[in-house]
């Protein structure tokens, strides 16, 4: 049982970190704002929760475990509205994808 | 009830610090300055006290908390610190009674309160260090009257007194980290925070770098705090962009405050465990003196700005008391200590005299002041008996701990003869600098634009209340040199 | 293993430090400032200090980087790139590095149980608290019992900053009785629908959260501060998505100022009733018959001091640096 | 091992270094006060790096274990009171740089001087 679970806590975690990994890659080599920050926020939300789980496996059934639940749950509450309201600010201030969408044809 | 005697050292502190929430609720006609006042003469009370159990019963000790020494937080107070206490609580009461008038025009009323806050602050801060006999607590009261005193500075009117603030600021700053990084180093090597107890620990392990590096950082932060003369350049902005009152009351003391933690930590702790120390101070602080000394009072020369000529002769005096430390005989470091008091008694007197001359509508710079000993008889007179007393004229304050630093100098033999040089010189320029000023008042011509009236009642009695303070402690030192001469003793032989 | 942590934590910490010196753009500089905390925090909580990387996450990744964004937001975010001659200032630096590394070799080695800090001050610490205070948390015993009068000059340190800001940014256009005012559009993120719905459903946990860590700081890592920054950031947070007016009316300023006062009389008063009782200043032994419950209510009313003083100090500057913004 | 145990105090000295690099040679007054902050959290690394002992963990005590190895909880009171001081010479440090932006319209150090200077 124990061992069923270690491994389960480890994919999860690994494929958390690929996540992570490919969120970071991805805000690095997106050409404008709104597709980098949409990478950006794919590692917030996906990734950190699978880490997230990950550990509670790690930590069995114990407060820890509780603790990491809830932020678990802060965390599905709070990055996709950071994610909305940065997009909805950068939006308001005038940062308008139409105009790279045209540079890219000229490329 | 444990009788009060005994709860004086952490009273001085408290009585100020509690009464700063009371007055920042104030917001009354001028309640929150009568508030001011009250803690501010009830702490130069506590002081005066606090010097006469010190001068009966020696170094008084109190553990903050009843928690033993090294393990909770230890006061102490000696001679050296008992002194300065009275110039720091005398220097704030003085100068509120000087702020009550001068501040009208410079501090808007709805924020007067506000200012008084930070006034406590200020004073409950150097108390704070004067009275702590740990290092790190040192540290917390030094922010603490820091802040408050930029707090009070950005109250100028002028814009550049923010320029002039931030400056300070971010030197300031630096210092108290440059210091927090050389106790840390310490607290590294010995284990505790307490200053006697590192001192007895520092024996063992005296010669590893860290402590060397350590006693390089402190004495480089406090230098800057204490404005010595390479590291003095916050200096002369902030005295002159600063309101009157509260240029009056941190150039009595609180660059003084500074130079007292250097002194204790390099004679307290350092003394005999580091070895070179002797080479330390003379090696490298005697120099940074003399130069201090004649260099800025050569800058005052040719300085119009009234103020900023005041703020240079302080930082030459600042080189006094350091040349008078540095010689370590115990007649030098009762010169330098003794120094402390008298040029608080001096430059208090001198910035008094400016904060009544703005308050008369004379304009401050030595041009500015062509003719106006006519119109401000009273205020230039006591302007004239101050400068007397910064140059050193036998008769006043200035006079006995230049004499002292004089016999200091002698003991040393042939050596000494040279130190008197700048001593001297520094003497001449300083009567060349307030000549200018006195020549400009009496002897120019009026200019018939500004019609300058004499300053209030109120802040000419004050103002003259110091002067005869000046004169007093010219004729009948023995309150101050007594203190300094024991200080000095306790700061050479600490252990016996 | 923490070796290995603390090596890739602090080259990271480096580089983000060299990441801020050289960004031009000050809203970058911030934003990299508040990874900076953040690193710092996770290399506190390696080298087991929890109380310090809590503290160091809140108030210095958090309100630090609301401080810095309230004054960019007051002036310009650009900063001028010249060319300037850099050497005196490159010289000092490496000379003073040259002086600290040569200081270190005599230095006891990370974790090294025989360095002389563990020897004199800190086991005394560890063996007394369960015997006279009694309470889990070494950190907060020595924090606000053994050290108390250390807390206490911090706390008017954060009650000077409070001050100050205040008596700087004070408007000198109204009178100070009357409030600020903000002005009608201080509306806050009225038109931003989702962050308006999530910050109301998050701000009653955030405070509540900061009322746990204020009370919970004599068992695990927390405390006055701690708390202070976590309340101010819910009540922050709750001004930023309803707007000036509302925040306002939920604590006006007044009550701010009166929190302020409060809370460092508070501390300081605990300190005088001990003297009353007998003991000397900040003894909580004699504020009751049983000296460690005297200690248990003495620290617990001292860092209650502290959380109410910080958050009204961290509140009154937020809203003096909002109102400013409607006046200019 | 030599390396590791050290490598703390070297970072210490370079993150000090960097901070008082950029308060000297950067114009722009909040960049003046981003480069104090790093130089004191500079500080608040030397001194935690003295408090962890190796195979402790936080002094937190735990009544039931005895035996157990806890960390210098001395230098993280310390700095607790550090970094509280940081936190509030930061906040008057800005309002002050927001009444210079307002009074001199800039917040360069050198347009400052210069408009002191007419």
């Amino acid at each position: 049982m124990q061992i069923a679970l270690d491994i389960a806590s480890w994919t999860l975690l690994i494929a958390g970190g690929a996540f992570v990994f490919t969120g970071g890659l991805g805000a690095l080599r997106m050409p404008d704002f709104y597709t980098r920050m949409h990478a950006a926020s794919l590692t917030d939300s996906l990734g950190t929760i699978l880490v997230l789980f990950g550990i509670a496996l790690q930590a069995g059934v114990s407060l820890a475990a509780l603790k990491l639940i809830t932020i678990t749950l802060f965390l599905l509450l709070t990055s996709p509205t950071a994610a909305y309201a940065l997009a909805n600010a950068a939006r308001l201030s005038g940062v308008n994808p139409e105009h790279v969408v045209a540079t890219n044809e000229q490329r | 009830m444990m009788p009060i005697i005994a709860q004086l050292p952490i009273l001085q502190v408290v009585v100020p610090l509690m009464a700063a929430p009371l007055v920042i609720l104030l917001r009354g006609r001028n309640l929150a300055w009568f508030a001011t006042m009250a803690a501010s003469l009830f702490a130069f009370a506590i002081s005066m006290n606090l010097a006469n159990r010190v001068r009966e019963a020696g170094p008084v000790s109190y553990e903050v908390g009843s928690w033993p020494a090294p393990y909770g937080i230890e006061l102490y107070v000696d001679a050296f610190s008992a002194l300065l206490l009275i110039v720091v609580s005398g220097a704030s009461s003085f100068a509120l009674l000087i702020a009550r008038n001068s501040l009208k025009h410079e501090v808007p009323e709805d924020r007067q309160h506000l200012f008084y806050t930070a006034w406590l602050l200020a004073l409950s801060g150097l108390t704070g260090i004067l009275v702590a006999g740990d290092a790190f607590n040192i540290f917390v009261f030094m922010e603490i009257s820091s802040l408050a005193t930029y707090i009070l500075i950005a109250g100028g009117k002028q814009r550049q007194a923010l320029t002039a603030v931030f400056k300070y600021l971010i030197l300031g700053t630096i210092g108290a980290t440059f210091y927090l990084i050389g106790v840390g180093l310490i607290y590294m090597m010995t284990g505790t925070l307490n200053l006697a107890d590192m001192a007895a620990r520092l024996h063992n392990v005296a010669d590893l770098k860290p402590i060397l590096v350590a006693g390089g950082f402190i004495t480089v932060g406090l230098a800057i705090k204490a404005a010595i003369f390479p590291l003095h350049t916050w200096l002369p902005n902030a005295y002159t962009y600063a309101p009157h009152a509260v240029t009056a009351f941190i150039a009595a003391c609180s660059t003084k405050v500074s130079l007292y933690v250097l002194l204790r930590f390099d004679f307290f702790v350092f003394q005999d465990n580091l070895p070179g120390h002797v080479a330390q101070f003379t090696a490298f602080l005697m120099p940074l003196a003399v130069i201090a000394i004649v260099l800025a009072s050569l800058i005052a020369l040719v300085e119009n700005d009234l103020k900023r000529l005041l703020a240079f002769s302080s930082v030459a005096q600042i080189g006094y008391i350091l040349l008078g430390a540095s010689l370590v005989s115990v007649t030098g470091l009762t010169a330098g200590i003794s120094h402390m008091f008298n040029h608080a008694l001096a430059k208090g007197a001198l910035f008094f005299a400016v904060a009544c001359l703005a308050a008369g509508g004379a304009r401050l710079s030595v041009t500015g002041l062509s003719g106006a000993a006519r119109q401000m008889p009273l205020t230039m007179a006591a302007f004239v008996a101050a400068g007397l007393s910064l140059i050193g004229i036998p008769g006043t304050a200035g006079f006995v701990s230049k004499w002292y630093l004089v016999r200091a100098c002698l003991e040393l033999g042939p050596w000494g003869a040279l130190l008197i040089a700048p001593v001297l010189v520094g003497s001449l320029i300083a009567v060349l600098y307030v000549w200018r000023v006195i020549e400009s008042a009496y002897f120019a011509s009026a200019n018939q634009s500004d019609k300058l009236t004499e300053a209030p009642r109120w802040m000419l009695a004050v103002l003259w209340s110091v002067v005869g303070l000046n004169v007093y402690f010219g004729l009948q030192p023995t309150l101050p040199l007594e203190l300094a001469a024991s200080a000095a003793d306790t700061l050479l032989f600490p252990y016996d | 293993m923490v070796v290995l942590f603390g090596l890739f934590l602090l080259t990271l910490l480096v580089i983000t430090a060299l990441g801020i010196v050289n960004a031009d753009n000050l809203f970058a500089a911030v934003m990299l400032m508040g990874i900076f905390s953040l690193q710092m925090a996770a290399i506190f909580f390696v080298l087991d200090a929890a109380d310090v990387a809590l503290t160091e996450a809140a108030v210095g990744a958090g309100v630090a980087t609301m401080l810095l964004l309230g004054a960019l937001a007051l002036t310009k975010d650009k900063e001028k790139r010249r060319r300037r001659r850099r050497w005196p200032a490159i010289v000092i630096v490496t000379v003073t590095t040259l002086m600290m590394i040569y200081a270190t070799f005599d230095m006891p080695r990370l974790g090294d149980p025989q360095a002389p800090v563990h020897q004199h001050v800190a086991p005394w610490y560890l063996s007394e608290t369960p015997k006279v205070i009694d309470i889990p948390n070494v950190v907060t015993a020595i924090l606000a019992s053994f050290r108390g009068y250390d807390t206490l000059g911090e706390v008017f340190v954060i009650f000077t900053a409070g001050v100050g800001v205040m008596f700087i940014l004070a408007n000198g256009s109204g009178n100070g009785r009357r409030t600020m005012v903000p002005s009608a559009d201080s509306t806050g993120l009225r038109h931003h629908l989702v962050p308006r719905v999530v910050g109301r459903l998050l701000v009653p946990f955030i405070v509540l959260f900061g009322l746990y860590v204020q009370f919970h700081g004599e068992y695990g890592p927390g405390g006055g501060f701690q708390a202070g920054a976590l309340i101010s950031a819910g009540l922050i947070l709750y001004a930023l998505v309803e707007g000036e007016k509302e925040a306002l009316r939920a604590i006006p300023l007044s009550v701010l100022v009166g929190m302020i006062a409060f809370g460092a009389f508070l501390f300081g008063a605990v300190g005088v009733v001990g003297m009353l009782f007998g003991g000397n200043f900040l003894d909580y032994s004699v504020l009751l018959s049983n000296p460690v419950a005297g200690q248990h209510l003495g620290i617990m009313l001292v860092e209650l001091g502290v959380g109410i003083t910080v958050t009204g100090v961290l509140l009154t500057i937020f809203h003096t640096i909002a109102a400013r913004r409607k006046d200019h | 091992m030599e390396f590791f145990g050290l490598y703390n105090y070297w970072v210490f000295a370079v993150l000090l270094m960097i901070g008082l690099y950029t308060v000297m040679s950067k114009a722009n007054l909040i960049k003046k006060l981003i480069g104090m902050s790093i130089f004191q959290s500079a500080v608040f690394l030397l001194y935690i790096t003295m408090d962890k002992v190796e195979g402790g963990t936080a002094p937190i005590l735990k009544p039931g274990v005895d035996g157990q190895i806890y960390s210098n909880p001395l230098p993280q009171v310390l700095i607790l009171t550090a970094i509280v001081v940081g936190v509030a010479t930061l906040a008057l440090g800005l309002a002050i740089v927001v009444r210079i932006s307002e009074s001199y319209g800039t917040i360069e150090e050198d347009e400052v001087r210069e408009i002191d200077r007419e």
